[in-house]
């Protein structure tokens, strides 16, 4: 079980902030093919991994990040704080 | 060495005031606020949300590069998220340090790396609509300098 | 665009808040102020003489430059003369610009010159003497990079 | 006539701020070697002259400057303010 969570547009274009997932992923990039057929939402909102930011544990990280451990995993446009 | 991410307003004169205050083992003071900025395409206001898990340790590990490479006396990074007016304050950085090379450098390096390592993300609502704010290919490269 | 030279302190919470308050077309605001440091040689006090009949000047001179060089919503400097205790304001200045690189580079190009081209010198009063401060070869350098 | 005026170690080691001197120096150089040969504290004071900024009339000039129509000529060391 991993916690999974949006923000900004990805969360908007999923159309929920978080959710609970059971997968066998072994990393962020095989977490993403699964998200990707689940629906056509999903595979809209990760048509493009370059225009997305990751972080796994709070921690950036990127798509070949492995899960072994891993509680949290967070999608993201890339950041415009300041 | 201060944190603050809060929703609340903050006072910008009461924060420069409190910083770095009769300490006179240092010699320059820098600060940077940023402020919504209307450019005339009729905001009405600004959304910043955030990650709310990750954002204080996130600045904090920024805040702790800058005290690396940089002799600093102090620093305060000031953040705000929720909804926010054009002409309001969106944040604040200080720097204190013996130097003034030491303080403008150290706030500008925190300014790059607030701008697109701490996980903020604006959204601009006007009279024509909403939009989240692009991330922009300048502050990519401005943190290429450090 | 404001110059004051003065004897005076100055409150630093109450001239950054009244600075570009509540203006939107600005999205960033710098401020840099110098603090009288006690470099650990007790320091009793400095000595801040200055050319009355050219300060106001050259500082207007000063600043009129940079509002040329970059975009600038509006620019603040105060700078003090006369006895200082360790630990007191020396100066300050402040830049608001419509972006973050604009403010943060008028700022550091105004100290550049005030630190060398404004008519001021210091005299520092130790437990063992007095002497004027030297001008630094690294200030005369640093006016080279604008 | 010109009024020359004197700030930090200069003011202090020619031992006043400020006097009108009657004189017929062209350049700023001219009025230098004048001044040197008047006592020996002037000549301590201008002996090296690299160590020395000027002004005429309120704006920073150079040794090679004329004096046409100046009211007021100051010297003193580099500036230290900021």
């Amino acid at each position: 079980m991993i916690d999974v969570v949006y923000f900004a547009w990805v969360r908007e274009r999923i159309g929920l902030p978080k959710e609970r997932i059971e997968t066998d992923a072994r990393t962020v990039a095989e977490l993403v093919a699964e998200l990707r057929r689940r629906e056509p939402r999903y595979d809209a909102a990760f048509a493009d991994v370059s225009a997305l930011r990751v972080a796994v544990d709070q921690q950036l990280s990127d798509f070949d990040a492995s899960l072994a451990g891993a509680r949290e995993v967070a999608f993201f446009p890339p950041m415009t704080g300041g | 060495m201060t944190v603050r991410v809060q929703q609340a307003t903050f006072d910008i004169g009461r924060e420069v005031s409190g910083f770095a205050k009769g300490r006179s083992d240092v010699g320059a003071i820098v600060t940077f606020t940023g402020v919504v900025r209307d450019v005339g395409d009729g905001l009405r206001h600004m959304l910043i949300e955030h990650y709310p898990a990750m954002t204080q340790n996130a600045i904090e590990k920024i805040e702790a590069e800058a005290a690396q490479r940089w002799s600093l006396g102090d620093s305060l990074i000031i953040h705000r998220f929720g909804p926010l007016e054009p002409g309001e304050l969106i944040m604040m950085v200080a720097t204190a340090a013996p130097h003034r090379a030491d303080a403008f450098q150290a706030a500008e390096f925190l300014m790059d790396y607030l701008k697109s390592r701490a996980p903020f993300w604006k959204k601009e609502v006007t009279r024509n609509g909403e939009a989240w704010v692009c991330a922009k290919e300048e502050d990519e490269d401005a943190l290429r300098r450090w």
